[in-house]
């Protein structure tokens, strides 16, 4: 049965689909930060009573791009100060948690890189590392802003990580199952997010916006207080792959909260990645709503939110899940 | 062998999102002009030299939200495994012992609330 | 009053001989001549009697250094003016500034532009100059600045001196509105201090007073205070007005008052945008900008600029206004009604934002003595203090409204105060439309060239920022011979430090946007 | 300002293709990050520009940079005072090549009303410490000249000009 022919064969057939899932996940990396970029810069325009970019290419399509490649021809500038290899480092790191994640996403049935089992394990694990790669950017500045803003980061990452944890797990206890796939497929029945799980998705959509450093919890790079926080030294395309790797990071947390409480690719009539698509983007524009509604909280009350009324809250929703399951 | 497949995935990805990030950055060296003036290197501080390395002696407010989260996230790591094996209805049990776990964690928290770890002072230097 | 307090500074200091002056010329009710031995003991008994020190200068006399001090009441106007003479060659005077904490300021910008030393202050350095000048720039004849004095000179380095983490906000900085330098310790999220550096707008304004004649020097009061151009302009019109006694036609006066409430509104409309921006919420600044455009649409059509406007002239306007400003005002009126109910939804009523401003930055009521501070951010803690009100010029006694008042003393107040205040302007407006009599707006016979009777003035208005003073030398001539702007947001900045002292850092930067600066006017 | 006067060296980058750098001068051109630098009156009409009025945005230069590391372009509006122009020079040498200066308002292009005979605080134009690419008149100028400004700029780095030059009509 497990001749070498048959392992060449498995082996054969997942390097084709390692090397498409690759091509696909950075074509969706790359397209999905163009857009983005310009749907950020238009919402954040008609909210304002603006127009927003226009005269770049028909309705400012062309103006990602242009910024694009307006970053990749600027000057790369490394301060004498910094301690240098930290602070090549931190760009590069930003970025592996942000491709690994692609692996399990399910965009539809079939169009996932890989089902790994413990799919959203690899997906909080990695996350862990956009923390690492803020502090050592901040670190590796020597710049003051940047350490406060990197010190800022890290508390209120770990402060989210929790809520995010504890929202997350009641949905694992009612799929019995860690791969997104399996998720997904568990709500046929119901979206999980109407199934009790309201309060739990709820609490993870504020965790998330946290976690990936957005109004009103952008204190990282609070601009009003800490020039442009972590990545005040980092210019030009070191600079690009930051911005690169935060707006990925909200449309894969705007992804997870698709999967695990709004039925991921599950829909009537449409495509399932075509849903898929519809509901995490409304995700983002609910997300980029709020950057441009709500003012910036305080250090304090972010952490104490967090561990005060988000934590508590969760505990009683895993119980109350746990309660329902048995009855 | 699934296991060895699925974490290929993983170093592949990571491999090549490292390429992906340097490779940009490589480009740039190439196309992009450089101006080198007096200050061109110094330390962005607002326009001014600032006063000393940043790598002062810092504190750090949120040390002991540090040292809860560390606590926490390991016991919540706990509950992952025992969601897979959780199972509808009957066997009481399991959720009594969901019940008691989750009680602990609620316990530290209080405890740290109690403690006023929670509540920021305002700070004078006398 | 002015009688109480001369019969009560006779009996507490002795050798002390107050003249009571024509309050209508001369802008005060007491003159004091002190001596050295003296000047403290006038100084305490002002303190003692609840008297904040609105202003303090020097005037070079070229025979002696006068230096001033100008006392008044929040309660009730009773304006002092307290000399002192100084020996020029080798200029010294007794400190306040252990008494009034604004005064530790005032002393050193004499110190800086006169030399004059005052013995005791605790921190004598330069406040505005750079570290390259090498004289006294407000002295009629040149002094070259001795060599103690220059140690002095940007002496002011507390990263050398000691240990710590310092961090320099401004002066390029997003949140201290241009050009203001604040240096933080920092101990984490804590400010430890904070010290505010300013000059680094130091525009020679008060020299240039001295080159040029009274209509000459009108545009720089517009660039003094850039967002309540025409207040400033008010108050520079109306000091020289009243210096030389000219008369102003009913309808100029009128006019006056509506285009001054209107700039009101136009800068705390900025303000609040700015405010918010300060606190992370971008989209209100676009909103009140868009207000705001209306404002300037209005104020240009009559005026002929958008911010700087040099609209007034002594004795009247620069021309008249028409039917269609009449119109567009009450138009305006209706929509910034109608639009401070959606500021409500969007901004007061959002629970970030109360949290982030409710209780931060609490004054008492001994900031506003110790400080001599004004405007909008007293008025938050209760005090009900506005020029308009006490010392009324143009129709304000003929226009009957309210001062809004907060509580607290905290940012919510003085956000509150001043959305009210916007309320209030309006109602300020609609009232003088409905009584815009007719007239001309120009008095007649008023020479090319003014040249004022001998004698000093005092007087305030109330700029959005606050008391808005204008003392003003003159020797007959055609040029005054020394000018000096008390501005209103000097004073206020000097509360940052002791408020943001131990405060988090987002907090004390939303307490420096609550209060409205504007840094020329307070570098001048 | 620093020992010496100002002093700066420009390096061609290392590869430079005629059709590439066409391109890349295009997207320049087009996306224009201002620094967030105000200095006095003309600072109110930058943010007037950017505004919903006159919307900066259209061009794709809205995206206003407080860190000089990731500016483009430096609005110097306002007064530049002696104690001011280290930091400006600073400043505009922290950012990264290629960069640009406009100047904005008389103050900064010449001192405007505040030179005179006897000043001692303020630098007669900015030009003197820092290469300045487009000059932008006024007591403040208006938004309107700011935007003209910026087309300027573009006609600048690109050699074309976005819109056809307004006809004078006096």
């Amino acid at each position: 049965m497990c001749g070498l022919d048959n392992i060449i064969a498995i082996v054969g057939k997942e390097i084709v689909r390692l090397i498409l899932g690759l091509i696909g996940v950075l074509i969706v990396v790359v397209v999905n930060a163009l857009i983005l970029t310009w749907v950020e810069r238009k919402v954040s325009g008609h909210m304002q009573k603006r127009i927003g970019p226009k005269e770049v290419g028909p309705y400012g399509l062309i103006q990602p791009i242009a910024d694009g490649l307006k970053l990749l021809g600027k000057e790369l500038l490394t301060p004498a100060n910094v301690d240098k290899p930290l602070y090549y480092l931190a760009p590069v790191i930003v970025f592996i948690p942000v491709l690994v994640s692609f692996i399990v996403i399910p965009f539809d049935g079939f169009l996932q890189v890989k089902d790994i089992n413990v799919g959203i394990l690899v997906i909080l694990a990695f996350s862990s590392l956009s923390v690492l790669s803020i502090l050592i950017a901040g670190w590796g500045s020597n710049n003051k802003y940047s350490l406060i803003g990197a010190t800022r980061s890290v508390a209120q990452n770990i402060a989210y990580e929790i809520p995010l944890l504890l929202s997350l797990l009641p949905v694992v206890f009612m799929a019995n199952s860690l791969s997104l796939k399996d998720i997904v497929e568990a709500q046929r029945d119901g979206w999980f997010v109407w199934r009790w799980q309201f309060f739990a998705f709820l609490i993870y959509f504020i965790a998330a916006t946290a976690e990936t450093n957005r109004t009103p919890f952008d204190l990282p790079e609070a601009e009003s207080e800490l020039v442009a926080g972590f990545h005040t030294e980092y210019s030009g395309m070191r600079f690009a792959l930051f911005f690169l790797a935060e707006y990925t990071n909200i449309f894969i947390a705007s992804a997870i909260a698709t999967t695990f409480f709004l039925g991921g690719y599950l829909g009537p009539v449409l495509p399932g990645i075509v849903w898929f698509f519809i509901k995490t983007y409304f995700l983002v524009f609910v997300i980029m709503w709020f950057r441009w509604t709500f003012p910036r909280v305080r250090f304090d009350q972010l952490l104490n939110f967090s561990w005060k009324i988000l934590i508590p809250v969760a505990f009683a929703n895993l119980i109350v899940t746990g309660g329902i399951l048995k009855l | 062998m699934e296991t060895l497949i699925e974490f290929s995935y993983v170093v592949v990805f990571a491999i090549v999102a490292t390429v992906f990030t340097i490779a940009p950055v490589v480009i740039s060296r190439l196309i992009a002009p450089r101006t080198i003036g007096d200050r061109t290197f110094t330390t962005y501080e607002c326009g001014i030299q600032p006063f000393g390395s940043a790598w002062t002696r810092h504190s750090v407010v949120y040390y002991i939200y540090a040292l809860i989260f560390i606590a926490f996230d390991v016991d919540i790591l706990y509950l992952f495994p025992a969601a897979l094996s959780y199972t509808r209805q009957g066997n009481v049990y399991e959720f009594y012992s969901l019940l008691v776990f989750i009680l602990i964690l609620v316990l530290a928290i209080i405890y740290a609330w109690g403690k006023g770890v929670f509540t920021w002072k305002r700070k004078s230097l006398s | 009053m002015v009688k109480e307090i001369s019969d009560k500074i006779k009996e507490a200091v002795a050798s002390v001989e107050p003249v009571e002056t024509p309050y209508e010329q001369r802008g005060y009710h007491l003159a004091i001549e002190a001596t050295r031995t003296n000047i403290v003991d006038i100084v305490n008994f002002f303190d003692k009697s609840g008297f904040y020190l609105a202003d303090m200068c020097c005037v070079d006399y070229i025979d002696y250094l006068e230096v001033v001090y100008l006392f008044n009441n929040h309660n009730q106007v009773c304006r002092v003016k307290v000399t002192l003479k100084v020996d020029p060659d080798k200029p010294s005077a007794p400190t306040i500034s252990h008494i009034y904490k604004i005064a530790r300021w005032y002393e050193r910008e004499i110190h800086e532009f006169f030399g004059v030393l005052f013995d005791g202050h605790p921190f004598m350095t330069y406040l505005f100059l750079h570290d390259q000048i090498d004289f006294y720039p407000l002295r009629k004849k040149q002094v070259p600045v001795p060599e103690e004095d220059k140690k002095l000179l940007n002496s002011f380095n507390p990263g050398e001196q000691e240990d710590g983490f310092f961090l320099n906000l401004g002066p390029q900085h997003p949140s201290t509105h241009g050009v203001l330098r604040v240096v933080v310790k920092m101990n984490g999220e804590y400010m430890l201090s904070a010290e505010p550096v300013l000059g680094y707008l130091h525009r020679m304004h008060e020299k240039m007073a001295e080159n040029r004649t009274y209509q000459q020097f009108y545009p720089n009061a517009a660039r003094m205070d850039y967002l309540g151009a025409l207040n400033f302009n008010l108050g520079y019109v109306t000091t020289v007005e009243k210096l030389c006694g000219i008369e102003v036609p009913e309808r100029a006066q009128y006019i006056r008052t509506i285009t001054a409430e209107l700039n009101r509104i136009s800068s705390h409309l900025l303000w609040l945008g700015a405010f918010v921006a300060d606190l992370g919420g971008l989209t209100p600044f676009l909103y009140t900008f868009d207000d705001r455009e209306n404002i300037l649409d209005i104020l240009e059509a009559v005026a002929g600029s958008r911010l700087t406007y040099s609209y007034l002239r002594f004795g009247g306007l620069f021309n008249d206004v028409d039917d269609d400003f009449v119109a567009n005002v009450r138009k305006f009126i209706d929509r910034l009604r109608s639009r401070f109910s959606m500021y409500e939804r969007l901004i007061t009523g959002n629970v970030i934002f109360i949290n982030r401003v409710k209780n931060i930055g609490v004054m008492d009521e001994t900031y506003p003595l110790k400080y001599g501070c004004s405007g909008p951010v007293i008025r938050s803690i209760g005090i009900p203090f506005d020029i308009r009100k006490h010392e009324p010029y143009a129709v304000y006694d003929r226009i009957n409204f309210n001062v809004a008042t907060g509580t607290n003393g905290d940012n919510m107040d003085r956000y509150l105060v001043r959305i009210k205040e916007m309320e209030i302007s309006l109602d300020i407006i609609e009232k003088a439309l409905k009584d815009l009599p007719t007239g001309p707006v120009k008095a007649e016979k008023i020479p090319k060239k003014l040249k004022p009777p001998k004698g000093d003035i005092y007087h305030t208005v109330e700029s959005p920022r606050g008391e808005l003073g204008i003392y003003i030398v003159s020797d007959e001539s055609d040029v005054p011979y020394r000018m000096r702007w008390r501005v209103p947001s000097y004073s206020n900045l000097m509360t940052f430090p002791q408020l943001a002292e131990g405060s988090l850092i987002a907090d004390a930067i939303a307490t420096l946007g609550s209060y409205d600066l504007v840094i020329p006017e307070i570098d001048r | 300002m620093g020992k010496g006067g100002f002093h700066l060296e420009t390096k061609e980058p290392i590869i430079k293709l005629a059709i590439a750098e066409k391109f890349i001068n295009l997207a320049r051109a087009n996306s224009i990050w201002p620094m967030t630098f105000g200095l006095a009156c003309c600072a109110i009409e930058m943010m007037a520009a950017a505004m919903a009025r006159f919307d900066i945005a259209r061009f794709g230069a809205e995206v206003f940079r407080p860190s000089p590391r990731q500016a483009d372009l430096m609005i110097v509006n306002g007064t530049v005072t002696k104690k001011m122009a280290p930091t400006v020079v600073t400043l505009y040498e922290q950012m990264p090549s290629p960069k640009w200066v406009i100047v904005m308002g008389n103050c900064a292009i010449s001192g405007g009303p505040f030179a005179f005979e006897g000043q001692y605080n303020i630098i007669e134009g900015i030009d003197k410490l820092i290469p300045v690419d487009v000059y932008v008149p006024g007591c403040p100028p208006r938004p309107e000249g700011l935007l003209e400004g910026l087309m300027k700029l573009e006609e600048k780095i690109t050699g074309t000009r976005r819109f056809p030059v307004p006809e004078q009509k006096w």
